[in-house]
């Protein structure tokens, strides 16, 4: 391996930079559409590269909100779960005859007194988050299956698919999920309250000595996790013309696992949004890439779970490398 | 008061939400108070409570397995193959079975400890990865045709217990006096509460999680062959979703998810207070769906009552 | 014994605590403790683990109320709200375990809290960064890069980041707790240095430890006895 | 070091899986295929013995009020709404029935066991059930036949030996027979074709897949099957899967199997936003309502499913048949309200009859 460390020494911005995962991943993304692209040009068509960053994109939002939550410290197992309600809400609100910006608008909001309720428990009552947030699945699980006995939503207005909308030809989930990144990064980066959230998660005994609201910080987190949460149900509901009123499997996981990929410390304090939303694409592209390569369906996810495997790992070694080069 | 002063405040609040429950529920309906009911309930979920007491040892060093459920469908199918495919004599194969359990299972511990790998993260990926090598090894294909013999683990009984009933309580005996009575009980908690400390007070700290994490695999292989009997059939989707019931018993028995605390009773308790919820409201007629909302709010009524009471005790 | 007050005559103490009590369930941690901080002055707290210092440390950074007594700041009582109340009023704490944010670069790890903003509640970097490396080069500490991660400083340059800190707040009362526990006689040294200079540009240092050499070295007074109760 | 060993292993790993390919897909439950004739015409099956359980010392309930639950795979997809509502409509009818659903919220083996044991302890008079797995459902159903409880299925097959009667909507032939004539009207006789299922170890979709197989191979030969891909019972999911295989195949593929009710819809989704309408033919299971616009934009040519409505409604009518004695074992067929006669099949099964096929000529005129 070359001297990264004598390379870099000296000039702290551009080992950063190279060091980053956000590099890693990128460099991984098109190692992977370069590879599977020779095997398989088709892979690389335009309209797959919009198929797969449309796949996740709503993934990417969630993860954003998710990449906060853990930068803080914490976690939220229970965001799967807030996704299906969120879309059963959002739906049966257009079919009630509200105004289709309204029923887009309702469910964010109701995300954020969720999702801030959560950050109570949290913060003010100290339930650990993955306590606190494994209590929600179950509770929003099953209140959906409550409310509306599993059935489809369909015949959804005219108007309501907000995510089949294109913007110059690209999708409205991929604007957003552009947009709301390249936001979200560089709010986190050049905020108070963004940098309090890396403060805290860092250590949060010091960032309350430090003069930083901790508890109002993990509330304000979580209801920012709600905001994304609920965008993210938003693209979620508005991508089919029916509206499946389940919580999808492992849906959580895969949001996490976004986030986790992207770089986000799972002990807090460190991790980007940009990080994230790279992750949730490349997982996106890997999934695509093993129907295009041929691999066989029964090894899908154990092929699957070595590369998540494979990518924490190199992150690691990564990480090891940074601290041994400054 | 004296449920506020002492020790274990946690266990004492769950013992008493138990004893509500199970007082509420056999006033609503006559079927549910009953020994054949009670053991019956004890052979559907003993696979939950297997898994959930190494889950306390893990849980108390202050890190988590996410892919139990996983690691007990691997060896669901390992038993199947082994047995049907490579020829072996059932016995050895649930050995190879149990055995593959702990193996899945120390392969997380080594990546926790030698590639330092946090521990959410670790099982995550082995998550998919273990369910995932027994879809490819399965080949989506059941096995079936267990001779009558295998099934006395699942669905047998002994003196009218059923044999996982009193299989679960040995290991739960166990596993108390594992973490209660011996060393490495000690050095679980240590590590825990400091692990630096504990590396410096001499603690083999890498080796100890690696046990705990290959105990985990090993029990879930051990809930593998239990299941498998009880069923009859193997099928590489067993276990799904196996994990949050299970971290939701340890944490329900007090364990504290940031490490150092957690004791087996309380694991126990918590592990008997979902279940005997779950089948008493659906005795009484409650259904399902609303039965997981009772659970997630029991779950956050519980952590939050022994935080208030800690709270009123120190002032 | 009472060595001479480095900055000429006794000027009015900036913080006093006149008997101050705090209780906790079962342990009276203090009984009746008073104080004065004087600027140019290190001021020696000497005492056993679980003495009591804990406690102290926290009534003056504003982490604990006092039960009874009274804090004061330049000669008015206040009721410190919090810890960024005493910092406000001058009083910065360097707690022993240097309660730092090892992921953040050593620029933000000093300006936590109180970065340079600019316009629309965004963080100027530039200022940042530059003040940081001017804070350093008043400690003479300019060998830490200011973009360095703080995790990957030594204990003896945390600390000094962790003191330019202080400086940039405009501490007028530096508490320290045990702040040589963990470093190595040369940094122990350097770190002497910079007490002194801070005392000679009028701070106030409450300097906790239970190495009585470093307290005869530095020290300008100390609590005696009868007027403690640790 | 460690960890570039650790990785290079995994990558090699990962790159042998790779090279395996794909298999054709065989249902992996072993047991064998009969194909249907290719010109129509029922396959003539001997008749078999009743080969179902029996209650042990059943009260007679015969005119009186019993209650009946009803244990899905899952609740909360459409298809098993539709089938508790036939349920519901049939109760009402009789009036001297009762019948709950309720069962896990994943198509779950373990939680469905559990359901169906806490059913047993509540005590009621029967239980109808749709397997998750054939097997793995048997000991806890005759747990139920033992304590005198009336046992029949619907949908999904459990051992006949763990229950009375099984209500079969269509047979595995049949329902193969009728997806893949329907594809190769559209397609052709050398059409491609790549199929969503859910997963590959559920049993239904299992058998109907190896079925497909046995009677491409015998009547249309020269259809090329390309590759088959799990989603779940999960719309989104769903979506993305055909999605990728419209980008990979691009004009090489002519035809989408959905297998299940939700693969089906969001494959004439997918068809429908890569612009594919016309090209890419989609057949598949599913219910009306989910089809409806897909139909009506003639993107969707034909829908094949039996009508679950009536699957659940005649359920009902079988367990009261069976419960007034008016379904024995060696009986023959059964009179189910408004379906009218059911006929007995295959030992123990009652069959619902062929499966329907919707098009835009009669789509509308259901609502489920």
């Amino acid at each position: 391996m070359p001297d990264f460390g004598a390379l870099l020494r000296g000039r702290p911005r551009l080992r950063a930079a190279v060091l980053s995962q956000e590099a890693v991943l990128l460099l991984a993304l098109l190692a992977l559409l370069l590879v599977v692209g020779l095997i398989n040009e088709r892979y690389v068509a335009e309209r797959n590269l919009m198929s797969i960053a449309l796949a996740h994109a709503y993934i990417a939002v969630a993860a954003i909100g998710m990449s906060m939550v853990i930068i803080t410290g914490n976690i939220d197992i229970s965001v799967g779960s807030l996704i299906g309600v969120l879309a059963a809400v959002c739906g049966t609100l257009a079919n009630m005859g509200l105004p289709i910006g309204l029923a887009w608008l309702l469910p964010i909001l109701l995300a954020i007194v969720i999702s801030g309720s959560l950050g109570v428990l949290v913060a003010y009552c100290r339930i650990p988050s993955i306590v606190a947030s494994l209590g929600y699945l179950s509770i929003l699980k099953g209140g959906l299956i409550i409310w509306t006995g599993g059935a489809w939503i369909t015949d959804l207005p005219e108007n309501f698919g907000l995510a089949l909308q294109r913007w110059g030809g690209v999708p409205a989930p991929i604007w957003a999920m552009l947009i709301l990144t390249a936001l979200a990064a560089y709010w986190m980066r050049n905020s108070r309250t963004g940098r309090a959230f890396y403060a805290i998660g860092g250590n949060a005994e010091a960032a309350r000595l430090a003069g930083i609201p901790t508890q109002r910080m993990v509330v304000l987190v979580f209801m920012l996790n709600g905001l994304f949460a609920g965008i993210a149900g938003i693209l979620f509901a508005t991508q089919l013309k029916v509206i499946q009123t389940t919580v999808p499997p492992y849906l959580e996981l895969t949001i996490i696992t976004a986030a986790v990929v992207g770089g986000v410390s799972i002990l807090g304090g460190t991790g980007t949004v940009i990080g994230s939303t790279l992750a949730a694409v490349l997982l996106a592209a890997i999934g695509s890439a093993l129907i295009f390569i041929d691999v066989s369906p029964f090894w899908l996810r154990a092929t699957y779970g070595t590369l998540i495997l494979v990518t924490v790992l190199f992150d690691l070694h990564r990480r090891r490398l940074q601290q041994r080069a400054s | 008061m004296k449920l506020i002063s002492g020790s274990h405040v946690h266990e004492k609040i769950l013992a008493l939400m138990l004893i509500i429950a199970l007082t509420v529920l056999s006033m609503l309906t006559d079927k549910f108070m009953t020994v054949a009911n009670i053991l019956n309930q004890g052979r559907l979920i003993a696979e939950i409570g297997l898994v959930a007491l190494p889950m306390t040892l893990i849980i108390v060093t202050g890190g988590i397995d996410l892919a139990v459920g996983s690691v007990l469908g691997l060896c669901a199918i390992v038993l199947g193959l082994a047995w049907k495919s490579l020829g072996l004599p059932l016995g050895a194969a649930m050995a190879v079975a149990v055995a593959v359990g702990a193996l899945a299972g120390c392969f997380n511990g080594l990546l926790i400890t030698r590639m330092r790998v946090p521990p959410l993260i670790t099982t995550l990926a082995t998550l998919a990865l273990f369910r995932g090598v027994a879809e490819g090894l399965s080949q989506a294909r059941s096995v079936r045709g267990y001779p009558e013999w295998f099934f006395f683990l699942g669905q047998g009984e002994i003196a009218g217990i059923p044999v996982q009933v009193i299989i679960l309580v040995a290991m739960t005996v166990l596993f108390w006096f594992l973490l209660a009575k011996t060393t490495l009980g000690r050095s679980l908690y240590a590590i825990g509460s400091n692990e630096v400390a504990a590396r410096y007070s001499g603690i083999a700290v890498d080796r100890v999680k690696v046990l705990a994490y290959g105990l985990s695999g090993l029990m879930a292989g051990l809930a593998a062959v239990i299941f498998v009997s009880r069923v009859s059939t193997t099928r590489s989707d067993m276990g799904t979703g196996l994990e949050l019931d299970v971290i939701a018993a340890v944490v329900l028995g007090g364990t504290s998810i940031f490490g150092g605390r957690g004791t087996i009773v309380g694991t126990i308790l918590g592990f008997l207070l979902i279940g005997l919820l779950k089948n008493g409201l659906a005795l009484t007629g409650v259904k399902g769906d609303a039965t997981i909302v009772v659970i997630g709010l029991v779950l956050i009524l519980a952590i939050l009552a022994s935080n208030l009471v800690e709270r009123l005790r120190d002032g | 014994m009472q060595a001479a007050p480095a900055s000429g005559a006794a000027a009015a103490p900036v913080v006093r605590l006149a008997e101050v009590s705090k209780s906790f369930p079962g342990v009276k941690a203090l009984a009746g403790v008073s104080l004065e901080l004087r600027p140019g002055e290190v001021h020696a707290l000497l005492g056993e683990n679980g003495a009591g210092k804990s406690t102290l440390i926290k009534i003056l950074s504003g982490v604990y109320a006092p039960d009874a007594g009274q804090v004061e700041i330049d000669g008015q009582a206040v009721a410190l709200q919090g810890p960024a109340h005493a910092q406000r009023l001058g009083v910065a704490t360097i707690h022993q375990e240097l309660l730092q944010f090892p992921d953040l670069t050593v620029a933000e790890n000093i300006f936590l809290g109180h970065a340079p903003m600019r316009r629309w509640g965004r963080i100027d970097w530039e200022t940042s960064r530059r003040r940081a490396a001017e804070l350093l080069a008043q400690l003479g500490a300019s060998d830490i890069s200011v973009d360095a991660v703080v995790g990957s400083l030594s204990v003896g340059n945390r600390q000094r980041v962790e003191i330019a800190k202080a400086l940039a707040l405009d501490a007028r009362v530096l508490v320290m707790d045990e702040p040589t526990a963990a470093l190595t006689a040369h940094d122990a040294e350097r770190l002497f240095a910079t007490v002194r200079m801070l005392c000679g540009r009028g701070v106030a240092i409450a300097y906790i430890s239970h190495r009585l050499s470093e307290i005869f070295e530095l020290a300008d007074r100390w609590p005696t006895p009868t007027t403690t109760s640790w | 070091m460690q960890t570039k060993r650790f990785m290079s292993a995994a990558v090699a790993a990962a790159l042998a899986w790779t090279s395996m390919g794909h298999a054709a897909w065989d249902g992996a439950d072993d047991l064998p295929t009969n194909p249907l004739p290719c010109d129509g015409g029922g396959g003539s099956v001997a008749a078999k013995p009743y080969d179902g359980g029996t209650p042990s010392g059943a009260a007679n309930m015969a005119g009186k009020k019993i209650s009946l639950v009803d244990v899905p795979k899952l609740i909360g997809i459409g298809y098993f709404n539709a089938t508790a509502l036939g349920m519901q409509q049939a109760a009402e009818e009789l009036g001297n029935v009762d019948v709950v659903t309720d069962g896990p919220t994943e198509a779950n083996i373990d939680d469905q066991i559990t359901f169906i044991d806490n059913f047993i302890t509540q005590g009621v008079d029967g239980i109808l059930f749709a397997a998750n797995d054939p097997v793995a459902i048997a000991p806890v159903l005759k747990k139920a036949l033992g304590q005198g409880i009336h046992v029949v299925g619907y949908d999904a097959n459990s051992q006949p030996d763990a229950r009375e009667w099984f209500v079969n909507q269509a047979e595995f032939n049949g329902i193969a027979k009728s997806m893949v004539d329907a594809m190769a009207a559209e397609i052709g006789d050398d059409g491609k074709f790549a199929i969503v299922t859910s997963t590959f170890t559920t049993p239904n979709q299992a058998r109907w897949i190896a079925e497909m197989e046995a009677y491409l191979a015998k009547c249309h030969p020269g259809m090329e099957w390309l590759e088959t891909v799990e989603a779940q019972e999960d719309n989104v999911l769903s979506f993305n899967q055909a999605t990728t295989l419209i980008n990979k195949y691009g004009d090489d593929l002519d035809g989408l199997f959905g297998m299940t009710s939700v693969a089906t819809p969001a494959s004439a989704e997918a068809v429908t936003q890569a612009g594919e309408c016309g090209d890419i033919a989609v057949v598949g299971l599913a219910t009306p309502n989910a089809m409806k616009p897909y139909v009506k934009t003639d993107c969707v040519r034909s829908v094949v499913l039996w009508n679950p409505v009536d699957l659940g409604y005649a359920a009902v009518y079988v367990t009261r048949a069976v419960v007034d004695g008016d379904l024995k074992p060696g009986g023959t067929s059964v009179d189910a309200g408004r379906l009218g006669t059911l006929q007995v099949i295959n030992g123990s099964e009652i069959l619902l009859g062929a499966p329907y096929v919707f098009d835009k000529s009669n789509i509308d005129g259901f609502d489920f």
